[in-house]
């Protein structure tokens, strides 16, 4: 019976979704706001990747939100799982392939990572996608020798808050400024230069260290929670 | 393949892909389903964003080069979905913990039995006892009518 | 092209499907980053890179991994 | 250069932040988070008189409106802005366990609710919205009980579903107009939203946003999570977050979706909202979940208001918010120590005199007793649908009158218990004289309001006045028109 109501419902539902895709007016698609920031993305923030300037210029605040939701998560992650026991039973030593291929993809993985953040505002890319492979790269020792601390508590939490105070003190310094919170500052550069798109790059290193280490922090919970028995 | 051109391709995928999701969320019990479903629906729903202002021969919106393309697609909706991808991970392993913890303290992941077991668990702590209904998930609409009226005017 | 779209959203459907389906979580899991898969394609058909490469890493890479993490301290890993 | 963005920046700063300071001094890791919601509540309050002249728009780092996102500061929006800013203030949490975490959390909530009452971007509302939900999860499962993780999980799953349905509204009216910004929404809305695509779109946003409002069909994490939650959490997420939610359902009817349609669909769920909520509460045998299934039937009332078309229901149901914003949250003060069954409150009034008399106060303005103010707030909802002559409407004021004598019937029951003679088996605990402070300062706040309704009506009613104005909203974002793409 349950099933059934079920069934009918989703079948309702697919025939409104129908009738909706039917209403669809394809036509206005070339009329938007994301075709007036490519018109004047290049002049007005300096960054290639267009991307990176509407996240973190036109959009920035999004993406401040964003890394507290992160930021946040990580912490309920923490405060959930809580601390483990000392006594609480481990998961066995990975093995030598495992280890070895941990401590040669660690130094790879960084570079990597660092590499996608700092070219985010010319390629495909950025601080999200390169966070995540720092935090893999700080994941995977972990996974290699479980119990181990790679990186003292206390400096991680330091490294996170410095990270998203980093955001909104470059926000505020706008606001000293004169401009609005969240301004781009510094010298916009030649389009397409590494060194470029004035404090774009500085946030990007910023979301980066920041997704990373939050990341990083939630896999870590996950995997020191003690398991069921 | 008239009727099938690739908008109407990548608009069932939206679509269907919220509808797989709903009906996980829907259909079934066992927590991690649910949040399977909830994923689908995510993904479904970050889909449908992206094809929002989908123009066919549009390319990527970087500039390579100097080289402007006649026309970029629309980057607008790509900000938002990256962003709504990293929401979405944060909630994932934020409801990941939750269900170990969940699991821990009551032994189960069918969410129909963590709702009676919550419900106990309220009723208890406030000193009331439950009609010990095993058959039906503890409704508070489903209490005994009665009980409560007669309880409360014998006292 | 078109055939290539087609074939990909009719793979990620069924293993959205699957996914819900499968009695094995592992399995199910293995199916979710198909759809992951399937999706981060679809993302560079629309001209998406960025969404592209952060659906590949989060959602393939990392979701994938947080799931096999609680899966593993659930009790639901195969052969536990 | 603007100051009110600092309402929402320096919570978020100091959150960050708050770890570290704690390493460096306990003590002012304690101390700075209410001073920085003192210091946001004084920008907040030292603005409020420019807005009555004229609303203000700040652009997020200073781009053009539709390209950026939009602040916009009407009273309306900060009226909420403050009330989540002082309410946090009021309520800050005190856990013993998790005190620097609840802390943060609080600051988070207090950023973010401001934020979300004062932003005027479609998608940012939604981030908004998320990190809010994840926020009230935290704070909630801050209590560290297993009910209280099984409670945050099942709202979870409700908000994650909701949260998705949610963000496939915006895409289907970022597909229909090309923009996000709420402003140029409301330019385009009536020429490319006044459709099927554009009532969709509104379901699916109701129900994102609708399962903090405790809207009808996506409420089902209410009583779980009221009578989980430390009272202080549920006190500020009944009464001051679901006011939010509802104040981002009003903003989009006012300026985007204008469907006759959809008010009938929150008429609809409003009504069932009521008959539910308070039928539930009529049969709830413990303080707390009697509470949470009252303040569903209250956001009913909100639903039903905001369904009567043009100015009157704004302003019925700004009235409703406001007294309900003073209201619930002393009430939910009141249940910390009273957690238990009804039945074992017997005598209570003894051991706590002031906590009873108040309770009776704060019930009988609930219910609508005249002079109080809910009995002008219930007036304001019901009258103007009488005036419309529409059998729905009729129908409505009915169910809101009968929900009524249901209030009376079931509060009756508890104030009863509190005065009776026999004592109860087990004693009673007074309650904190922290939150006995706070639960009187609310409700001497809702007497006082007795001796200046005529003032405080035509304050709110200024207030719904301006933030009706879709014309000045308009102008005041000003956003530049968007052209045509270098389509070849």
């Amino acid at each position: 019976m349950r099933r059934f109501t079920a069934a009918l419902f989703l079948l309702g539902l697919g025939v409104m979704i129908a009738a909706i895709y039917q209403h669809i007016d394809f036509s206005n698609t070339a009329v938007n706001a994301g075709q007036a920031i490519n018109a004047v993305a290049a002049e007005e923030t300096g960054a290639a990747n267009f991307v990176t300037s509407v996240v973190l210029a036109y959009r920035g605040i999004d993406t401040l939100l964003e890394l507290t939701i992160l930021f946040t998560a990580a912490m309920i992650g923490g405060m959930v799982l809580g601390r483990r026991r000392v006594d609480a039973p481990r998961d066995p030593d990975a093995g030598f392939i495992l280890r070895t291929g941990a401590d040669l993809l660690f130094p790879l993985l960084l570079v990597v990572g660092l590499y996608i953040i700092l070219h985010g505002h010319l390629t495909p890319g950025g601080g999200f996608q390169g966070g995540v492979i720092l935090a893999a790269a700080f994941f995977l020792p972990l996974l290699a020798r479980p119990g181990i601390t790679l990186i003292d508590q206390r400096v991680v939490s330091l490294v996170e808050g410095l990270a998203g105070a980093t955001f909104i003190s470059i926000g505020l310094l706008a606001m000293f400024d004169g401009k609005e919170f969240l301004t781009p500052l510094l010298d916009k550069g030649e389009l397409g230069a590494l060194i470029s798109a004035g404090t774009l790059p500085i946030l990007y290193l910023a979301v980066g260290i920041k997704v990373g280490s939050e990341l990083a922090g939630l896999l870590a919970h996950l995997a020191e929670a003690e398991a069921l028995d | 393949m008239d009727i099938l051109d690739s908008n109407t391709i990548l608009y069932i995928a939206a679509f269907g892909l919220m509808l797989i999701g709903i009906s996980g969320i829907v259909i079934s019990n066992h927590l991690m389903r649910i949040i399977f479903g909830i994923a689908l629906l995510e993904a479904g729903a970050n889909l449908l964003l992206m094809l929002s202002t989908y123009h066919e021969g549009a390319a990527a919106p970087i500039i390579v080069d100097g080289n402007v393309p006649a026309m970029m697609a629309d980057p607008v909706p790509q900000a938002l979905v990256l962003t709504a991808i990293v929401i979405g991970v944060g909630i994932l392993a934020l409801a990941l913990s939750l269900a170990i913890r969940v699991q821990r303290a009551y032994g189960t992941l069918d969410m129909r039995e963590v709702r009676l077991k919550l419900e106990q668990e309220i009723s208890a702590d406030a000193g009331i006892d439950m009609p010990s209904s095993s058959e039906k998930p503890a409704d508070i609409a489903k209490v005994p009518l009665n009980s409560v009226v007669q309880q409360e005017s014998g006292s | 092209m078109e055939v290539v779209v087609l074939v990909v959203v009719i793979v990620m459907l069924l293993s959205a499907v699957a996914v819900l389906l499968f009695k094995d979580f592992l399995a199910a899991l293995a199916a979710m980053s198909v759809v992951s898969l399937g999706l981060s394609f679809l993302f560079v058909v629309v001209r998406a890179p960025d969404v592209a490469m952060t659906e590949a890493a989060i959602g393939a890479g990392l979701s994938s991994l947080l799931f096999a993490l609680a899966l593993r301290r659930l009790g639901l890993w195969r052969g536990q | 250069m603007n100051l009110l963005v600092l309402m929402i920046a320096l919570p978020l700063l100091t959150a960050f932040l708050l770890s570290s300071i704690n390493r460096l001094s306990t003590f002012a890791a304690r101390v700075i988070g209410p001073l920085v919601l003192l210091a946001t509540a004084a920008i907040g309050l030292s603005v409020w008189p420019q807005l009555s002249a004229a609303p203000q728009a700040i652009q997020w780092g200073g781009f053009q409106a539709p390209l950026g996102i939009t602040l916009y500061a009407d009273q309306f929006a900060l009226l909420f802005a403050l009330a989540m800013t002082i309410g946090t203030l009021l309520l800050w949490p005190r856990s013993t366990e998790n005190q620097l975490r609840s802390s943060s959390l609080a600051l988070l909530l207090a950023g973010t609710g401001s934020g979300l009452a004062l932003s005027g971007d479609l998608f940012n509302i939604y981030v908004f919205y998320e990190l809010m939900t994840v926020v009230s999860y935290g704070l909630i499962a801050s209590r560290g009980t297993s009910g209280s993780f099984a409670s945050t999980l099942r709202y979870l799953v409700i908000s994650g579903f909701g949260a998705a349905l949610a963000l496939a509204g915006i895409a289907l009216v970022y597909q229909a107009t090309g923009t996000l910004n709420l402003a140029q929404l409301a330019q385009l809305a009536p020429e490319k939203l006044n459709n099927l695509q554009g009532f969709a779109a509104f379901v699916l946003m109701l129900v994102g946003f609708g399962v903090k409002a405790e809207l009808f069909p996506v409420n089902m994490w209410v009583p779980e999570v009221y009578a989980t939650a430390s009272s202080r959490v549920s006190a500020l997420l009944a009464g001051v977050v679901s006011k939010l939610a509802l104040l981002i359902i009003m903003r989009l009817l006012i300026l985007v979706f204008h469907q006759p349609e959809a008010l009938t669909v929150l008429l609809v769920l409003g009504i069932l909202g009521v008959a539910t909520g308070e039928l539930a509460a009529w049969r709830a045998r413990d303080l707390n979940r009697m509470l949470a299934f009252s303040s569903i039937g209250q956001l009913g009332v909100m639903f039903i208001a905001l369904s009567i078309p043009g100015n009157a229901g704004i302003f019925a149901a700004l009235a409703v918010m406001v007294h309900h914003l003073f209201l619930k949250p002393s009430m939910f003060l009141l249940a910390e120590r009273w957690g238990g069954s009804i039945k074992a409150l017997a005598g209570a009034a003894k051991t706590s005199p002031v906590g009873a008399a108040l309770f009776v106060l704060l019930s009988l303005s609930l219910i609508g007793v005249p002079p109080l103010p809910g009995f002008w707030a219930k007036l304001l909802v019901i009258m103007p649908m009488l005036a419309l002559d529409q059998p729905l409407y009729y129908f409505a004021a009915f169910v809101i009158l009968a929900a009524a004598s249901l209030e009376a019937n079931y509060l009756f029951r508890v104030v009863m218990k509190l005065y009776e003679k026999e004592p109860a088996a087990t004693p009673h605990n007074a309650h904190a004289t922290l939150d006995l402070a706070t639960a009187v300062f609310l409700g001497a706040g809702l007497v006082a309001s007795v001796f200046m309704l005529v003032p405080l009506a035509d304050r709110l009613d200024g207030i719904a006045v301006q933030a009706s104005d879709v014309s000045t909203y308009i102008q005041t974002v000003a956003p530049q028109p968007l052209e045509a793409g270098r389509v070849q």
